[in-house]
């Protein structure tokens, strides 16, 4: 039932989605066992920074070009390779155009 | 504001009457001789681009803004469509020629071949070439006026 | 087919193609424009020897008559020369 | 037979002024005797060919051919069309030539060079 | 009212030139729905360039100015395209121009006689107007064959340019 | 080959069009190519549509003589032409608006340096 | 003969008619009133959408049906343009309608403060009409003519944010790759009818030979097409163009690219249907040779795309290139279901590319509507400027979680289900495939967390301190389309029945599609 | 000469090359190989649409919705360029 | 859909699930305090007690639940419990102790390959989430280095598949048709068979990463992030953090069990029913051990951390060739044997 | 009566000779105006041209095609002069 089969495997995501509402009233119920409360206003809901002085938000805020620094600087030669390639120039989406129309008319000329 | 010469001036407006029935010649001919909405629409057109030419744009902005033109556009969209839909509703399908072979307005059929010219043919045809010849002399009209006045005023945007 | 014909039409095909090219290689865009018109132009009778006065008339009005126009008023709109 | 040799005659003297045309049009110096070249040849020229379409059309009206009357007649327009754009179409160019600063090659006077450009005309333009 | 009515007509007329031929009803040449829509037309025709077909008088409505006009296209008009056409090809074959830019007052004040008069300049002998003066009507003329004689007196005689040009059209326009 | 003349001329138009594209740095001399690539099409619709020896396919007046159908060009084509005109017409209007507000905005024309969007 | 049959057989041609009368009356209601104005255009819609539920429910019973413009019945040799809607037309104009509707709830509240709304909204509605006419018209030049008409309106809604300049150079970017492009298809439908004298796609079909010319001529359409739905490496316009437009005409725009890609499926299984499995090259069958020419871009698109994306700043365009990446799925399962045409798993990666294709516009739309939100209450588009907007936004937030998770396809959401589909059917044709497709999905998954964490977390800016929620006819359009990307994860097999099936079937059985039209005379 | 002019010029060529080899299968200039849809318009344009110009007949009437599509092309065009050309507040 | 079979479904799910998620957290909890005990001894330390981990959990639980200023409340909050749900959920799809899986049409290995994402997300959005500078950067790395370890894990999946597609076998994806059908008896030659083994190195190469293990722990990298992508996490909300680690120990150990050692016990010495099971489970648990043992222990305990990049690079290069070179050689096996042959 | 068809398309070959000298002008032409003497020489022959094409096939209807070009090529010229004048338009 609400069965998706690939011929390969199966899916039913009514199924997950009853496990996860089951397995979520449960967790809930156990986690309410757990302490809510906490001291407000106090240092330790300032963000943690090896006792550091807190800077302000700007300066704290990690910019989104920077998040992934790690991955992009491992496949640095990738990324030079694919930032050269989109020039913004409107004659080379054309010039795309055509290199792909003349590889595929090699290809299927010849077979 | 300035325009081109007095001479030339004077030309066009001898001219654009005979450019524009002219235009107006091929739209309603469009079933007979070369010609149609379109091809006729363009010569009304260029002669108002003519005008606008010799006058410069911002003299024909006063005579005519580009609101009254669009308007004009949507009245000929309009009712080339409500042509067709006509068709749906007296022929039972969509551009159906509910007129044609009819005997009414447009509707005598002229004989297999050869013939000679005879307006009162062609059923809806012409009625949709006059629609279209309407929506295309607004269109490019205000497009060369627009584009006209937007290259001579420096401050359009902003 | 007439030798005539053929002739006609190769003489008019010919000046086209060299029209077009004329407006592709002119440095100075008015130029171009006035190429590219009488490449409408030409193009036009071409349409015409080939039978099709429909044809004919659509592209003279709006070939040759309101492209050159806009054309011209965009280069008017922007600057005339192609600087490299 | 002499309509025909008329006919010729003109298609002859129409090509003429026009092959005129080109080669004035290629051998003088500047615009504005171009300019001469290019309008007066081919106005007098395309004359003659369109007339001796007229002409050929009225012969057939004569011989009562509808589409001869149908030929004269468009062939008139044509020429009247040509007449009255040509010398407006020369004079709006050679007017454009001489404000966009071309001077007339070895021209011996230029009366024009000293009439101060165009101040009266933003106010007379626009009526 | 007038203007319109003279610009509808004269569209009419256009529009009954170039359907010649359309049908037998009347005088064997147009038919009847032809001419009613030649009519429709020619009313939008005129409501549209009414006020720049006629533009203050209305003296070209006189058909002796019309008889005239033909007459000069004609008479001396021709004569005067076909011996412009003439002097182009011997200064084409000789290749001798001695041009220059000089400016006549022909006295003409209705647009549409300096119109007449200017087109009529450019296509007669070596002569081909450039440009004019929008307050006086004054021509400035590229004259391909300078006379020096003609330069002795400013501005230049009329005569020497285009004959006798001015008195046709002051006949016909003014 | 003399019979494939036009067809010739077409291929030569479009390419010559494709070339401005290509290799032309002005955007009015991009636009002025993709025009000049039209017209190469256009003609290629109406050299399809020629009929040896005939006549446009209109019946009024039609000269003596003419057999139809086999004695009138193709009508589809030029039918198939038009639209492709006015289609030409429309895309150069709004080409060329977009290049005078471009102007406006960069300052140049120069396809190279119009090049805010990329990586 | 009740009046409803007489609605169905009359509203293929109603569905293009209503929106273009609708655009073509926009200026002059428009002059009256504006709240009329945006009624109008929800009405007009409305109309279309009750015509084309009436059609999908009957062409999804009885099968393809015609529409022959101009005559009741079909003449000797097809002169007339006809519209042949069968199961994928009307599954692709079901999306069409979904996605314009959203955009035209969307709009209300996101363009009230512009200008030109006139022009916007008479634009929407006849890019709108272009989409349908593209995906119901059973004519080759008739799509052509759609075709241009879909160029042309996109492009000027992609210039409607005049002021910046990009938004002009993404457009002219647009126009001048969509206008050759559209050129090369005229000529290669000039070839096509110099050699079998036929417009028609059914006629057409059924007498192609696959000549030399039609192999050119399937090499441009298929260039084209793929240009137009965006294949990597010509998908630059895309990001560009997506990017800079609003994000409510991104929608209408995501519907045309879409309409693209259903032309690239009617040029290959219908148009050259008939060849497809029977044509053989140096024992290479020709579906063979193109399936794998479409996988191919689309591995190497769906590669650049994601990883494009990952290091854009700017948030729409960051969207725009794993949209990109999204088009390369769907050409990755039709590819698969090209080159093993026949086997059971192909049928699952055709199903898998169609679903996909619905999930795509529904959880790219519902990112950029999203991304659409965020400009609107902080007029910022770069990443870098923004941050905490969760605290303010939360309905916002939710919204973009889920179109997230969809386009990364995470279990439940929609697009998990189409992707399941696919990954389990194309390793069957060669591992790498699904590997690759696997990969690039996680890989997207990284990308949309940066987003998440840019715009969403991160600490409280002072300059968004008092930013509010999204107005709430903004949040409906989101909510809808969430919704339904919820629904179709949820019940997936569902839509597989009711629509996804249908439309492969009626891919694969092109002979009906032709017999409709050439048996039917 | 930078790379890209290379690149462009040997795709230039090829495209070129192969679109001068395949016009040269298309049916001489003159001499279309099947007629049978035009032959259609032709022979049943008088009777069918009343109409004495194969070309209207076609644009207008076979071909009708073709050409609500170019209108539709051209008003698009004129909303295009009134909207790139309007003033923005 | 008749009731009854629906209500025997819906009191599958339920009990199911409750007791699956008990089996989940005891166990991963127990074996959590196993390998701190062993990997203490082997550095020749005493080391906590084996219910370390349980009081551990039983602490948190009393603790205050801070929520940082810059955290985004509603986010901090619920996505501890949703990375634990979805670990959980796994279970279900997973053959346990010699039972096949609970739900085993409700979804297959690729399902897994993506539930078991969702926990490292939830990490990396509750980092994101707390607004700590250190959080960020650790979310941002485990980002990375899930990235970088689901390429290998994804080749492995197909692999299995495909290979067993090619056999003829339908419904590849399924653990009960990989459980029928071992790996390991579907080679047909030595060359499928390192390609196998050179898979299977890899994935339990992959399990530290996943589990954010040294010496892929650079995300957590308490030593010197102060406390990584979990710095600002307190209270329950750790707690949930500290089951769901538990949790994944099982599934992933369970997962390369099911894949590569669906061997049972009970059907090889020939046993009866409940013996059998008895016996079937122990050999399971003893199977999760030695996996848990070799891929996470060991490693931790003989290779020191590497930095964010040398992970990616790990993963990207050598791993991911590897098990390529480990699909390609499954792929050559069948052709290479008929060659020979 | 003479033969139309030849004497008429020989017309048209004469004027198309010519209009090459009137391109080559407009290919050389140092300046501008140069070129637009050119197009509108090229203008005036091709008017001629058609009226004479016309006469050729004795089709009447082809002379519209002429007229229509003598009245709007004189627009292009017009637009260009107005450009190099200097004005706004």
């Amino acid at each position: 039932m609400f069965s998706l089969e690939s011929g390969s495997g199966f899916w039913n995501p009514i199924l997950w989605v009853l496990i996860f509402f089951i397995a979520f009233l449960l967790f809930y119920g156990i986690r309410g066992f757990g302490k809510s409360t906490y001291k407000k206003d106090t240092d330790q809901t300032k963000a943690f920074l090896s006792g550091n002085q807190e800077p302000s938000a700007e300066v704290m805020h990690v910019k989104a070009s920077n998040l992934y620094w790690g991955f992009t600087t491992s496949m640095k030669t990738v990324y030079t390779e694919l930032r050269k390639m989109h020039t913004g120039n409107a004659s080379d989406y054309v010039l795309w155009f055509v290199i792909i129309l003349a590889c595929l008319f090699l290809i299927m000329g010849v077979m | 504001m300035s325009g081109m010469s007095k001479i030339v001036k004077t030309s066009v407006n001898i001219l654009f009457p005979l450019t524009m029935i002219f235009g107006l010649y091929v739209i309603a001919h469009g079933h007979l001789t070369p010609g149609g909405g379109f091809q006729g629409g363009a010569i009304v057109a260029s002669g108002c681009a003519m005008i606008v030419v010799a006058y410069g744009s911002k003299w024909v902005f006063k005579q005519i803004n580009e609101k009254r033109l669009s308007t004009f556009e949507s009245i000929g969209g309009v009712g080339f469509i409500t042509v067709a839909l006509l068709g749906l509703v007296f022929s039972t399908v969509f551009f159906g020629n509910f007129l044609a072979g009819s005997n009414l307005l447009f509707g005598t059929t002229p004989a297999t071949g050869s013939t000679g010219a005879d307006f009162n043919t062609g059923g809806v045809l012409p009625l949709m070439n006059f629609a279209v010849g309407v929506k295309v002399i607004a269109g490019l009209f205000v497009i060369v006026l627009v584009m006209a006045y937007a290259s001579s005023v420096k401050e359009w945007d902003t | 087919m007439g030798m005539e014909f053929l002739i006609a039409n190769i003489i008019v095909l010919i000046l086209t193609v060299v029209a077009s090219l004329v407006a592709v290689l002119l440095r100075d865009l008015l130029a171009a424009a006035v190429a590219m018109a009488a490449m409408s132009l030409l193009l036009s009778l071409e349409f015409f020897i080939l039978q099709a006065p429909d044809v004919a008339i659509a592209e003279a009005g709006v070939g040759a008559c309101l492209s050159t126009a806009i054309v011209i008023i965009a280069i008017k709109g922007t600057k005339r020369t192609e600087d490299e | 037979m002499i309509f025909d040799i008329i006919i010729y005659l003109f298609i002859g003297i129409g090509i003429f002024f026009n092959l005129l045309a080109g080669i004035g049009l290629l051998r003088f110096p500047d615009v504005y005797t171009r300019l001469h070249a290019g309008t007066k040849c081919t106005t007098f020229g395309s004359l003659f060919l369109i007339g001796s379409v007229i002409l050929i059309g009225l012969k057939l009206w004569w011989e009562k051919d509808t589409n001869g009357s149908v030929l004269a007649i468009h062939s008139t327009i044509a020429l009247i069309a040509i007449l009255l754009t040509n010398p407006v179409g020369a004079h709006a160019i050679a007017r454009a030539a001489h404000r966009s600063g071309i001077q007339p090659a070895g021209a011996v006077i230029d009366e024009l060079q000293a009439k101060p450009v165009e101040k009266n005309e933003e106010k007379t333009g626009g009526d | 009212m007038k203007r319109y009515v003279i610009t509808t007509i004269v569209c009419f007329i256009i529009y009954l030139l170039l359907t010649t031929g359309s049908g037998n009803d009347v005088l064997g040449l147009w038919s009847y729905i032809e001419m009613l829509f030649g009519l429709l037309l020619s009313l939008i025709v005129g409501y549209a360039a009414r006020t720049l077909f006629i533009k203050d008088n209305f003296r070209m409505l006189n058909p002796v100015r019309w008889f005239l006009f033909l007459c000069y296209l004609i008479g001396p008009f021709f004569v005067a395209l076909a011996k412009a056409n003439l002097d182009v090809a011997y200064r084409v074959i000789t290749g001798k121009i001695n041009p220059g830019i000089v400016k006549i007052s022909p006295g003409i004040h209705t647009d549409l006689g300096i119109t007449l008069l200017a087109n009529s300049i450019t296509l007669t002998p070596g002569t081909l107007s450039v440009d004019i003066d929008e307050k006086t009507n004054d021509l400035y003329i590229h004259w391909i064959n300078v006379d020096k004689k003609a330069l002795e007196k400013k501005p230049v005689d009329c005569k020497y340019i285009c004959g006798n040009f001015p008195q046709w059209i002051r006949r016909i326009a003014e | 080959m003399i019979e494939y003349i036009p067809f010739i001329a077409v291929v030569t138009m479009i390419f010559i069009g494709l070339y401005a594209v290509l290799f032309r740095r002005n955007l009015i001399k991009i636009v002025i190519g993709i025009s000049i690539i039209e017209s190469g099409v256009n003609l290629f619709l109406i050299t399809l549509g020629y009929r040896e020896g005939g006549v446009a396919p209109i019946f009024t007046s039609l000269p003596p003589g003419t057999t139809y159908p086999a004695g009138m060009v193709l009508p589809v084509p030029q039918a198939l032409t038009l639209t492709s005109i006015v289609i030409g017409v429309a895309v150069l209007a709004l080409m060329l608006s977009l290049v005078m507000h471009i102007y406006r905005k960069y300052g140049t024309l120069d396809v190279r340096k119009i090049r805010r969007l990329k990586e | 003969m009740n009046i409803i049959d007489v609605l169905i057989e009359q509203s293929p041609a109603l569905i293009i008619a209503i929106p273009l009368l609708g655009a073509f009356l926009m200026p002059l209601v428009s002059r009256i009133n504006s709240t009329l104005r945006n009624i109008f255009g929800l009405l007009v819609l409305c109309l279309t959408g009750f015509f084309v539920g009436i059609l999908a429910s009957d062409v999804l019973a009885n099968g393809p049906r015609l529409y022959i413009f101009g005559a009741k019945d079909l003449a000797v040799p097809m002169v007339r343009i006809l519209f042949e809607v069968d199961s994928m037309s009307i599954f692709m104009a079901l999306i069409t309608m979904v996605l314009a509707f959203i955009a035209l709830i969307y709009s209300w509240s996101f363009m009230k403060d512009h200008d030109g709304l006139d022009k916007y909204y008479t634009l929407v509605l006849l890019l709108i009409t272009s989409t349908f006419g593209m995906e119901l018209t059973g004519d080759i030049f008739n799509f052509f003519v759609f075709l241009e008409i879909s160029c042309i309106a996109s492009c000027a809604l992609i210039a409607f944010w005049i002021s910046e300049g990009e938004a002009l150079e993404a457009a002219f970017k647009y126009i001048v790759v969509s206008a050759i492009g559209a050129l090369f298809v005229l000529f290669a439908i000039g070839m096509l009818y110099a050699q079998y004298n036929a417009l028609n796609i059914a006629t057409l079909a059924n007498v192609l030979k696959y000549t030399f010319l039609d192999k050119i001529i399937l090499v441009l359409l298929l260039v084209v097409l793929g240009m137009k739905a965006g294949l990597v490496p010509m998908h630059m316009w895309l990001p560009d163009s997506y990017g800079r437009a609003p994000p409510s005409v991104t929608l209408i725009i995501i519907g045309a690219t879409l309409a693209s890609f259903y032309g690239v499926l009617r040029v290959i299984f219908t148009l050259y249907g008939n060849v497809l499995s029977t044509t053989m090259r140096f024992s290479i069958p020709l579906n063979v040779l193109v399936g794998w020419i479409l996988i191919t871009l689309a591995i190497i698109s769906i590669i650049v795309g994601v990883a494009m994306a990952l290091v854009q700043s700017d948030f729409m365009r960051l969207i725009g290139f794993s949209a990109v990446t999204e088009v390369g799925y769907m050409f990755l399962a039709i590819g698969a279901g090209i080159a093993a045409l026949g086997t059971p798993y192909a049928t699952t990666a055709l199903q898998g590319g169609i679903l996909h294709l619905l999930n795509d516009a529904l959880d790219i739309g519902l990112l950029f509507l999203v991304a659409g939100a965020v400009y609107y209450t902080t007029k910022k588009r770069s990443l870098d400027d923004t941050s905490g907007l969760a605290r303010n936004m939360k309905y916002t937030t939710v919204f973009f979680v889920i179109g997230f998770l969809a386009v990364a396809g995470m279990p439940p959401l929609n697009g998990f289900a189409s992707k399941f589909l696919i990954y389990e059917s194309v390793y069957q044709l060669n591992p790498i495939l699904s590997i690759v497709a696997i990969l690039c999905s996680i890989l997207m998954l990284a990308v949309f967390v940066k987003v998440f964490y840019a715009v969403f977390m991160g600490p409280e800016l002072p300059a968004f301190k008092n930013v509010t929620e999204a107005p709430r006819s903004m949040l409906l359009a989101m909510g809808l389309v969430a919704a339904l990307a919820i629904f179709i994860g949820l019940f997936p097999n569902l839509v597989i029945d009711a629509l996804v099936k249908p439309a492969a079937d009626a891919l694969l059985n092109h002979a009906q599609y032709i017999g409709t039209v050439v048996g039917g005379i | 000469m930078e790379k890209r002019t290379i690149v462009a010029v040997v795709v230039f060529a090829i495209v070129a090359v192969f679109f001068f080899f395949s016009i040269f299968l298309i049916h001489p200039f003159g001499k279309p190989g099947q007629v049978n849809m035009d032959d259609h318009i032709i022979a049943n344009t008088q009777n069918e649409t009343g109409t004495n110009n194969g070309v209207t007949s076609t644009v207008f009437d076979y071909r009708g919705f073709d050409t609500l599509g170019e209108a539709t092309i051209l008003f698009t065009a004129v909303a295009g360029v009134l909207m790139i050309f309007r003033r923005v507040k | 859909m008749d009731v009854l079979g629906l209500s025997e479904l819906l009191v599958r799910i339920i009990l199911g699930t409750l007791g699956l998620a008990t089996f989940g957290i005891i166990f991963g909890l127990f074996y959590k305090g196993i390998d701190r005990k062993l990997s203490a001894h082997m550095q020749g330390r005493i080391g906590p007690p084996f219910r370390q981990p349980f009081r551990d959990v039983a602490k948190l639980f009393t603790k205050e639940n801070i929520i940082p200023d810059h955290a985004i409340p509603w986010i901090f909050n619920l996505i501890p419990l949703i990375g634990l749900i979805a670990t959980i959920s796994i279970l279900l799809y997973l053959p346990l102790g010699g039972f096949p899986p609970l739900f085993a049409s409700g979804g297959d290995l690729i399902v897994i390959l993506y539930l078991l994402i969702i926990p490292s997300l939830a990490l990396v959005i509750g980092g994101f989430s707390s607004g700590s500078p250190y959080a960020i950067i650790g979310a941002q790395r485990e980002m990375a280095t899930m990235i970088a370890y689901e390429f290998p894990l994804a080749v492995l999946i197909i692999t299995v598949a495909w290979n067993l597609l090619q056999k003829g076998i339908t419904n590849v994806f399924l653990f009960s048709t990989i459980a029928a059908a071992p790996v390991w008896n579907q080679v047909a030659g030595p060359l499928g068979f390192i390609g196998f083994a050179i898979l299977l190195v890899v994935l339990l190469l992959v399990t530290p990463a996943e589990l954010s293990k040294i010496p892929f722990d650079s995300p957590e990298a308490e030593t010197e992030l102060a406390g990584g992508l979990l710095v600002e996490y307190s209270g329950r909300n750790l707690a949930m953090y500290y089951l769901t680690d538990g949790v994944k120990t099982v599934v992933m150990a369970s997962i390369i069990v099911a894949l590569f050692f669906p061997y049972n016990l009970s059907a090889f010495i020939g046993l009866g029913s409940y013996t059998g099971i008895i016996i079937d489970v122990l050999f399971y648990l003893l199977k999760v051990f030695l996996v848990i043992l070799f891929s996470v222990t060991l490693i931790r305990v003989a290779i020191a951390r590497l930095k964010i990049d040398q992970i990616v690079y790990t993963y990207w290069i050598p791993l991911t060739l590897a098990s390529l070179v480990g699909l390609i050689l499954v792929m050559w096996d069948q052709t290479m044997v008929q060659w020979f042959s | 009566m003479i033969d139309l068809l030849t004497t008429y398309l020989l017309v048209v070959i004469a004027l198309m000779l010519c209009s090459i000298l009137a391109l080559i002008r407009v290919i050389r032409g140092p300046t501008a105006p140069d070129r637009v003497v050119g197009v509108d020489t090229i203008n005036t022959m091709v008017i001629v041209g058609m009226i004479a094409f016309g006469v050729a096939y004795r089709e009447v209807i082809y002379i519209d095609v002429a007229i229509v070009y003598a009245l709007l090529s004189f627009i292009s010229t017009l637009f260009i002069a107005r450009y190099l004048e200097g004005g706004d338009f």
